[in-house]
C-alpha cells in the first residue's frame, strides 16, 4: 500500500465537494478524514459541504474543488453541456428514492399515481418518478399533477399532496420520526405504502465520485492523486460498515443539523445502498449504468446517451486493488442491515 | 425614471445595445466554454426553443404577481386610508409599519406553505400581497397626511367636512407617492413570487423552472426564464408609469421620478 | 446664558424629547407583537374550536391559516423552543443558535451593506456626469432589480469562489453572499443617491462654481452633504434589502451558519419540530428591525444638527 | 368710499396664547380690540411675527382666542366661517395642482354642492373679473406667480363672501407685478364692495390700498397706531404725490417707535 | 464717494441668447454695454425676467456672452472668477445647513487651501464685520432670516474679493428688516471700499443703497436708463427725504417708460 509515503512529508491540499447537507449519507468520507485514512495517503482534504442551489459539477468544473459527490444524472447533464467531468468511482450501488404516500390511499404501484398530486423536488431528483410514470403509461403532463416539493414531509402529512418524494434514508425517516395526531404516537410503517424505484425499472445510479476528465489524462500527478483519494475514501466506506456505531459518532460530531437516531438510520440505509457491492465497491454496474443511460434519454433528460468516458474504472480498480493487498474487505458480503428505532423529531 | 426612458430611447438603446454587444464578444473571445453567463444570442436561442414551457411558467406565476399586487395595493391603500383618518393611530402605526418593513418577509415563505397548503396559491400570493402592502401603505399614509398647512387652512376656511377635504386635497395629493411605491412594489411583486416558488407549489411557474435549470447546469434555459420573469417586472413598471402620467395629467413628465422620498 | 448656551440648551431638550420618542416607539413595537402573539394564540384556539365541531369551514386553510399543532404550534411551545437546544450533541440552546446564526448573517448583510453603499454611490455619482448616462443606465438599473435572486445567486458562489483567488485574503463563501446582498442594496443607494445629488440648490452650485471650486470639492463639500437626508433614507430601505439578500444568498448559495441556512434547515425538518422554524423566523424578523434601528439611530445622530424632519421610509 | 355704518368684524380685547404653560408658550397677541366697518379696506402692518397672520386667523375662526371675543357679521366668527361669510388668500397662492384654473376657482362651489353649470357660470365670470378667460384650462404650474394669486382671488370671491381676508396675498411677487396687482385689487374692491383685511409687510403697499393701516408691534402683539389714510381715488399718480410719501414717513415713524433692534 | 478711475467691471455690447436655435429660445441680453468703476455701488433693477441675474452672472463668468465682451479688473471674466476676484451672495442666503455659521463663512477659504488656523481667524474678524460674534457656532436653522443674509454677505467677503455681486440679497426679508440690513450692508461698504453690483426689484432699495440705479426693460433685456443717485451720506432721515422720493419717482417713471402690461 502507498500508506507509508506521505506520512511525515507535506500533504497534498484537497477539496472534495458534497452534494447535499453534513449527514449520514457522506459518512464514508468524514470517517475517512476522522481516521487519518486520507493522511496515510498524503493527502489534506477538506470537505465542502453542499446545498439546495449548489450543482457539484460546476464547483468541480470551475476549479473550486478537485472531487466531487453527485448523482450520475447530475452529473450527466451537465457533461452533455459541456463540463468534462467523469464518473471514477460508482459508491452507491442502488437508488435510495421513493414515493412515499398513506396507506390508505392505495398506491402502491406507478399506476395507482394517476390522477393523483404527486410531489418531487425536482433538480434531478424526478427522473426516475417520470420515467416509472411512463413506463406505467401514464403521461407526467396530464395523468398526474406534478407539485414542487419542500425539503419537508408536511405537505403530505396535511393531505396537500397524494405521493412524496423520497430518500429512504431521510426524508422517508422523517415521516416516522414525526406524531401522528391521531394516535398521539409516531408515525409507523405500516401507515405508509412505497414506490421503491429498484422495483420498477426505472431506478438510477445515485451518489458517486467525479472527476476531472481532461486534468485526469493531462495530469499525472492528479491522476495519481484521485486514486489515493478513492482509496482512502473507500476505506473510510469500509470503516462505516464495520464500525457503525463509531462512524454514527463521527457524523455526529460532524455537526449535521438532524439528530442522533435520525442519523443511525441513514447510515444503515446508506450502508444497505453500498454493501455488498458484488464487483467490489466503487465499482460500476454496468448494467444500472446502462438502465441509467436509456431511462434518461428516453426521459429526454439527455438529449443522447453520453460520450466515451463519461466513466472509467481504471482508477476505483487501483484503489480497491490497493485495499485488498492491505487486507480490507471491498465486497461486504457479510453486510446485514440492522433494525434502527427512530425517535419523535429525529433526535 | 419611466417617463425618461420613453423619452430618450436613445441612450438607454445605445447603452443596451452597447453592453448586449460587450458580453457577446467577451464571452466569445475571452471564455468561449463560459456557460454559467451565457451568452446573450443562447439566452434568446433557449428562450425560443422553450418558449410554451416559458410562456406556461410566466402564466401561472404571473397570475401570483398581479393577484398579489392587486391584493397588496388595495390592502395597503385601505389601510392608509383609514388610519390618515386618526392621528393618534397615524402617529404610532406608521412607525411601527415602518420597523415592520425591515422583516425579511421571504423568511415567512415555509410558514406559510404550512399555514395555507403547498398547493394553494394564496401562501404564495400571500407573500407577495405583505410584500407589496409596506410600501404602498407606508408612502400612501404620507402622501395622505403630507398636505400643506395652507391647503388645509384654506379648506377649513370653507367649513369642508373631513371626507370633502379626503376627496378635494388629501387624495389627490397622495397620488404621486401612491404611484412611487407602485412602482416599487411591481418589481418586489416579482421578486417575491419567484423566491415564494422556490419554497415549493405547482411546478409549471417560473421559479421552479429557473431553480430546477440552474440546478441541472442548464442555464441557458435558466437565463431564459429569468428574462421572462425581468420582462415581467419591467411591464408592470413601464405600466405602473404609464397609469400614473394618465391619472395625473397636471404633472410635468420630468416630474414622475421614482425613488422613496416624494 | 448666553446665546451659545440657550442653543445648548434647546438642543439638549430635542435630543431628549427624541430619546423618548424612540423609546415609545419601542415600546408600542413590542406591545404590538404581544398583541399579535394574542391574536395568534386566539385564531388558533378559534380555528380549532371550528376543528373540534367538525363543522369542515371551508375558509380554514384556504384563504385563512390552517391550526392545527404541526401549521400553527402554541405560542407557548415557540417561546419555549427558544431554550431548548436543536441539536443533540450540545445544550446550546435555539437561542444561542439563532444569536450565532444572526450575527454570522449580519456580518454579510453588513459587508453586503457596505458594498452597495459604495457601489451605489459609484453609480450616482456616475450618474451625475451626464443626463445621457443617467438615461442610458438607468433603465437597466430598474431591470437589474427584477431578476429573481435565486438564479444569480449560486452564479455569484461561483464566481465568488473561482475569481477571487487575486485577492490578499482568503475569500469565503459568506464574501460571496455579501456580494448577492450587495446586488439588492446598491438600487436604493444609487437611485437616492442621484437624486439627492440632484437636490443641490442651484443657486450653492453656482456658489462653488464662483469659488472655482473644482468638480471634486463641489461633490464632497456640496452635493454629497446636500444628499444626505436621501441616503438614509434608501440606506434603511438598504439595510432590510441585505438582510433579505444575505438569507436569500445563504439558502440558495449553500453557504452554512446563518438565518437563512438555520431557516432552511428547520423547514427541512420541518414537521419533526415546528416551533424551531417559527423561533428562527421571529429571531430574522427581529434582525431585521434591529438592523432599521440601527440605521435610524445613526441618522438621528447625523440629521439633528440639520432643519429637515428625517424622510420616512 | 364706505358710509355702512355697520360693523363687519368687531374684535374686543382679544388675548391670543399659543402652547400655554408649556415651556414654547407664545404671546402672540394682547388686548387687541379692532372694529372694521362693512366696505373698508383695512391693512395690517408689523414686523414679522406681530401677530398679524394670527389676528386675520382668528377673525376667520380658524383659531380661538385665548381671552375676548371676536365677532363677524353680528355672528361669532365659527358661525360666520360655516356661513361662508369670509374668502381667504394666501401668500403661497394655494392653489391645487392637480386643478385647472377653472376648478380652482370652482373648489368652494363644489364644496357647496353647487351644480356643474352653476359652477361653470360663476367661475367664467371670475375668469373675466380677474382677467384670466384666456387661461382657464391651464393648471397652475403653467402660470406666473401674479397670475396665480389672481386665481387665488377669483376663488376666495367665487362664492360672494361679504368679507375677504387676505394674508400678504403679494408677498411673493416683484415689486412691479406687486404694484400692478395693487391697482388690480383696488378695482376689484370697487366692483365688488367687499370689506377687505388686508396683512402686509410693505409700507408703500399699505397706504396705497388702504383707508386704515393698523400698526402692530410684537411680543406680545399689540396695536400700537391706527392711521387713517385719505389719499382719494387711487391712480397711477397717487405713488408720487407727496401726501403718499407723507403717509409712507407717518406709518415708518408709527412702526419705528416700536421697534427695537432687526 | 470714489474717485478711483479704475474700471472694475467693462462689459461691451454684450448679448445673451439662451438655447439659440431651438424652440425655447431666449433672448435675455442685448446690446448691453456697462461700465463700473471700482468702489462703487451700482444697482441693476427691472421687472421680472429682464436678465438682471443674467448680467450678473456674466460678469460672475458663471454663463458666457453670446456676443460681446465682459472684463473684470482688467482681465476675462473667467480669468476674474479663478484669481477669486469676487464674492456673490443670492436671495436665498445659501447657507449649507450643515454646517454652523463659522464653518460657512470658512467654505471658500477651505477650497482655497487655508490652514484651519488662518481660516479661524478671518471668519472670527468677518463675525464682527457683521455683528454676529456671538453666533459662531449656531446653525442657519437657528437664525432668522436676516442674521443668514448677513452671514451670507460674511462668507463673500471672507476672501477679501474685489468685487461683491449680490442677487436680491434682501428679497426674502420683511420690509422692516430689509431696511436695517440695508443700513449694514452700507456700513459694510464704506468699511471695506468694495465695488458692489447690486440687483433688486425695490425702487426704495436702489436708491437708498447706490449710486448708480441701472434700469433694464425685458425681451430682451436692455439698459433703458441710467440714474445718478447724489443723495450724499444715507442716514435715517434720507428715507424721509422729499429728495429721496423724487429719485424714487425718477426710476419709476424710467422703468414704467418700458412696461407695458405685467
Ligand atoms: N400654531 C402656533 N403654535 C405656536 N406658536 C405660534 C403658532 N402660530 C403662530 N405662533 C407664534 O405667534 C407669533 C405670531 O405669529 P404670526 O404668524 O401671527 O406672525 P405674523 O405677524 O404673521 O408674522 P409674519 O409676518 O412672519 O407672517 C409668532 O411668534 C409665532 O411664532
Ligand atoms: N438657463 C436658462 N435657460 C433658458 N432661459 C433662461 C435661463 N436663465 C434665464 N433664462 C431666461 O432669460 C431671461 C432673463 O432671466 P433672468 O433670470 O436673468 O431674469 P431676472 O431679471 O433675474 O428675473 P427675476 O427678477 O425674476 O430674477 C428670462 O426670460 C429667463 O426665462
Ligand atoms: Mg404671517
Ligand atoms: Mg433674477
Amino acid at each position: 500500500s502507498s500508506s507509508d509515503e506521505g506520512g511525515s512529508g507535506e500533504l497534498t491540499p484537497v477539496t472534495l465537494q458534497l452534494q447535499w447537507f453534513t449527514q449520514a449519507q457522506f459518512a464514508g468520507y468524514f470517517a475517512a478524514v476522522d481516521q487519518g485514512f486520507y493522511e496515510d495517503v498524503g493527502l489534506d482534504v477538506t470537505i465542502l459541504e453542499g446545498g439546495v442551489d449548489i450543482v457539484p459539477a460546476t464547483v468541480l468544473d470551475s476549479g473550486a474543488a478537485d472531487f466531487a459527490i453527485s448523482w450520475v444524472p447530475r452529473g450527466l447533464v451537465p457533461r452533455e453541456e459541456g463540463l468534462n467531468i467523469t464518473n471514477i468511482a460508482q459508491v452507491f450501488q442502488r437508488s435510495a428514492t421513493l414515493q412515499v404516500s398513506f396507506a390508505d390511499q392505495g398506491i402502491n404501484t406507478p399506476a395507482d399515481l394517476a390522477g393523483r398530486t404527486v410531489g418531487n423536488w425536482g433538480f434531478g431528483n424526478e427522473f426516475e418518478l417520470l420515467a416509472g410514470l411512463r413506463a406505467a403509461g401514464l403521461d407526467p403532463n396530464v395523468d398526474v399533477v406534478l407539485v414542487q416539493q419542500q425539503f419537508d414531509m408536511l405537505a403530505l402529512i396535511s393531505g396537500d399532496i397524494d405521493a412524496a418524494q423520497a430518500m429512504i434514508y431521510n426524508e422517508y425517516a422523517q415521516v416516522l420520526e414525526t406524531i401522528n395526531p391521531d394516535t398521539g404516537e409516531l408515525y409507523q410503517p405500516e401507515d405508509l405504502s412505497i414506490i421503491d424505484w429498484n422495483d420498477f425499472g426505472t431506478a438510477m445510479l445515485q451518489d458517486a465520485i467525479w472527476a476531472d476528465a481532461d486534468k485526469l489524462d493531462s495530469d499525472a500527478a492528479y491522476r495519481e492523486m484521485a486514486v489515493k483519494f478513492v482509496e482512502a475514501s473507500l476505506r473510510g466506506w469500509a470503516f462505516c460498515r464495520d464500525e457503525f456505531e463509531k462512524c454514527a459518532a463521527i457524523v455526529l460530531a460532524a455537526g449535521p443539523t438532524l439528530g442522533e437516531s435520525h442519523q443511525r438510520w441513514q447510515l444503515n440505509e446508506i450502508n444497505n445502498l453500498i454493501w455488498p457491492s458484488a464487483g467490489g465497491v466503487g465499482v460500476m454496474d454496468k448494467a444500472l449504468w446502462d438502465q441509467t443511460v436509456s431511462v434518461a434519454t428516453s426521459e429526454q433528460i439527455l438529449k443522447s446517451a453520453p460520450t466515451d468516458g463519461a466513466f472509467r474504472t481504471d482508477i476505483v480498480e487501483e484503489a480497491i486493488a490497493n485495499l485488498k493487498a492491505a487486507g480490507i474487505d471491498v465486497v461486504g458480503n457479510g453486510w446485514s442491515p440492522k433494525t434502527i428505532e427512530l425517535r419523535a423529531g429525529g433526535e | 425614471m419611466i417617463a425618461k426612458a420613453l423619452h430618450g430611447f436613445g441612450p438607454a438603446g445605445v447603452v443596451g445595445a452597447g453592453s448586449l454587444a460587450f458580453w457577446e464578444l467577451s464571452l466569445l473571445l475571452i471564455r468561449p466554454d463560459g456557460f454559467v453567463l451565457p451568452p446573450p444570442s443562447a439566452i434568446l436561442v433557449a428562450l425560443f426553443e422553450n418558449f410554451d414551457e416559458i410562456w406556461v411558467a410566466t402564466r401561472s406565476t404571473g397570475y401570483i404577481v398581479i393577484t398579489g399586487l392587486i391584493g397588496g395595493v388595495v390592502l395597503g391603500v385601505a389601510w392608509a386610508l383609514l388610519i390618515s383618518r386618526f392621528r393618534l393611530a397615524n402617529e404610532t402605526l406608521t412607525p411601527l409599519a415602518i420597523s415592520l418593513n425591515a422583516i425579511p418577509i421571504i423568511a415567512l415563505a415555509p410558514i406559510f406553505n404550512a399555514w395555507f397548503g403547498l398547493l394553494s396559491p394564496v401562501s404564495n400570493q400571500a407573500i407577495v400581497v405583505i410584500l407589496v402592502f409596506f410600501p404602498v401603505f407606508i408612502n400612501t399614509t404620507k402622501g395622505l397626511t403630507d398636505v400643506g398647512a395652507t391647503e388645509l387652512e384654506l379648506m377649513r376656511s370653507y367649513a369642508a367636512s373631513s371626507w370633502q377635504i379626503a376627496r378635494t386635497v388629501r387624495i389627490p395629493n397622495a397620488l404621486p407617492y401612491f404611484f412611487t411605491s407602485l412602482k416599487i412594489a411591481s418589481s418586489l411583486a416579482v421578486i417575491g413570487a419567484i423566491v415564494a416558488e422556490y419554497f415549493g407549489g405547482r411546478q409549471d411557474a417560473l421559479g421552479p423552472f429557473i431553480v430546477q435549470n440552474a440546478g441541472l447546469t442548464r442555464y441557458t434555459e435558466a437565463w431564459a426564464a429569468v428574462l421572462a420573469g425581468s420582462a415581467m417586472g419591467i411591464l408592470l413598471y413601464l405600466l405602473s408609469g404609464v397609469l400614473e402620467r394618465v391619472s395625473m395629467p397636471w404633472r410635468p413628465a420630468s416630474e414622475t421620478m421614482g425613488s422613496w422620498d416624494p | 446664558m448666553t446665546r451659545d448656551e440657550v442653543a445648548r440648551t434647546v438642543r439638549a431638550l430635542k435630543r431628549r424629547e427624541a430619546v423618548t420618542k424612540g423609546g415609545r416607539r419601542v415600546v408600542v413595537l413590542l406591545v404590538f407583537l404581544v398583541l399579535l402573539a394574542l391574536a395568534y394564540t386566539g385564531y388558533k384556539a378559534f380555528g380549532e374550536s371550528i376543528d373540534d365541531a367538525q363543522t369542515g369551514w371551508p375558509v380554514i386553510g384556504m384563504v385563512l391559516p390552517r391550526t392545527n399543532d404541526l401549521t400553527m404550534p402554541p405560542m407557548s411551545d415557540i417561546v419555549a423552543e427558544f431554550a431548548k437546544p436543536p441539536q443533540r450533541n450540545s445544550d446550546k440552546p435555539l437561542a444561542m443558535f439563532i444569536l450565532e446564526a444572526s450575527l454570522f448573517t449580519l456580518r454579510e448583510a453588513a459587508l453586503g451593506f457596505v458594498f452597495g453603499v459604495i457601489l451605489g454611490l459609484g453609480i450616482a455619482i456616475l450618474l451625475l456626469r451626464s443626463t445621457w448616462i443617467e438615461r442610458g443606465v438607468t433603465p437597466y438599473l430598474v431591470a437589474s432589480q427584477t431578476v429573481p435572486l435565486v438564479a444569480i445567486a449560486p452564479i455569484i458562489v461561483i464566481w465568488g469562489s473561482t475569481s477571487m483567488g487575486w485577492l490578499p485574503f482568503e475569500w469565503t463563501k459568506w464574501m460571496s453572499v455579501s456580494l448577492i446582498a450587495t446586488f439588492l442594496t446598491f438600487f436604493p443607494v444609487a437611485m437616492n443617491g442621484i437624486k439627492g445629488l440632484q437636490s443641490a440648490d442651484p443657486a450653492a452650485m453656482e456658489l462653488m462654481r464662483s469659488y472655482a471650486a473644482t468638480r471634486r470639492q463641489t461633490l464632497i463639500r456640496l452635493q454629497l452633504p446636500a444628499s444626505v437626508p436621501y441616503l438614509f433614507a434608501a440606506f434603511k430601505i438598504a439595510a432590510t434589502a441585505a438582510i433579505v439578500g444575505a438569507i436569500v444568498g445563504e439558502i440558495s448559495g449553500g453557504v452554512k451558519g446563518g438565518l437563512g441556512r438555520l431557516i432552511l434547515d428547520f423547514a427541512s425538518r420541518y414537521t419533526t419540530g415546528p416551533p424551531r422554524l417559527y423561533a428562527t423566523v421571529i429571531g430574522a424578523a427581529i434582525l431585521g428591525i434591529i438592523a432599521v434601528g440601527m440605521v435610524a439611530a445613526v441618522e438621528h445622530v447625523v440629521l439633528s444638527e440639520r432643519r429637515e424632519e428625517p424622510l420616512a421610509l | 368710499m364706505t358710509d355702512a355704518p355697520r360693523c363687519a368684524v368687531a374684535i374686543t380685547d382679544v388675548s391670543k396664547v399659543f402652547n400655554p404653560g408649556r415651556a414654547n408658550e407664545v404671546h402672540a397677541l394682547d388686548a387687541i380690540s379692532l372694529r372694521i366697518d362693512e366696505g373698508a379696506f383695512v391693512s395690517l402692518i408689523g414686523p414679522s411675527g406681530c401677530g398679524k397672520s394670527t389676528l386675520l386667523r382668528l377673525i376667520g375662526a380658524l383659531t380661538h382666542p385665548t381671552g375676548g371675543g371676536v365677532r363677524v357679521n353680528d355672528k361669532s366668527a365659527d358661525q360666520a366661517r360655516l356661513d361662508r361669510d369670509y374668502g381667504m388668500a394666501f401668500q403661497t397662492s394655494g392653489l391645487f395642482k392637480w386643478r385647472s384654473v377653472t376648478e380652482n376657482i370652482e373648489l368652494p362651489l363644489q364644496l357647496m354642492g353647487w351644480s356643474k353649470a352653476a359652477r361653470r357660470e360663476r367661475a367664467v365670470e371670475m375668469l373675466e373679473l380677474v382677467k384670466l378667460e384666456e387661461f382657464a384650462n391651464h393648471y397652475p404650474r403653467e402660470m406666473s406667480g401674479g397670475m396665480r394669486q389672481r386665481v387665488a382671488i377669483a376663488r376666495a370671491l367665487s362664492f360672494r363672501p361679504s368679507l375677504l381676508l387676505m394674508d400678504e396675498p403679494f408677498g411673493a411677487l416683484d415689486e412691479m407685478s406687486r404694484e400692478h396687482m395693487q391697482t388690480e385689487l383696488l378695482e376689484i374692491w370697487k366692483k365688488t364692495g367687499k370689506t377687505i383685511v388686508f396683512v402686509t409687510h410693505s409700507i408703500p403697499e399699505a397706504v396705497f390700498l388702504s383707508q386704515r393701516v393698523i400698526v402692530m408691534s410684537p411680543r406680545p402683539g399689540r396695536i400700537t397706531a391706527d392711521i387713517n389714510v385719505d389719499l382719494g381715488e387711487r391712480v397711477f399718480e397717487t405713488r408720487e404725490a407727496p401726501a403718499f410719501f407723507e403717509k409712507i414717513t407717518e406709518v415708518r415713524e408709527a412702526l419705528r417707535s416700536e421697534e427695537g433692534s432687526a
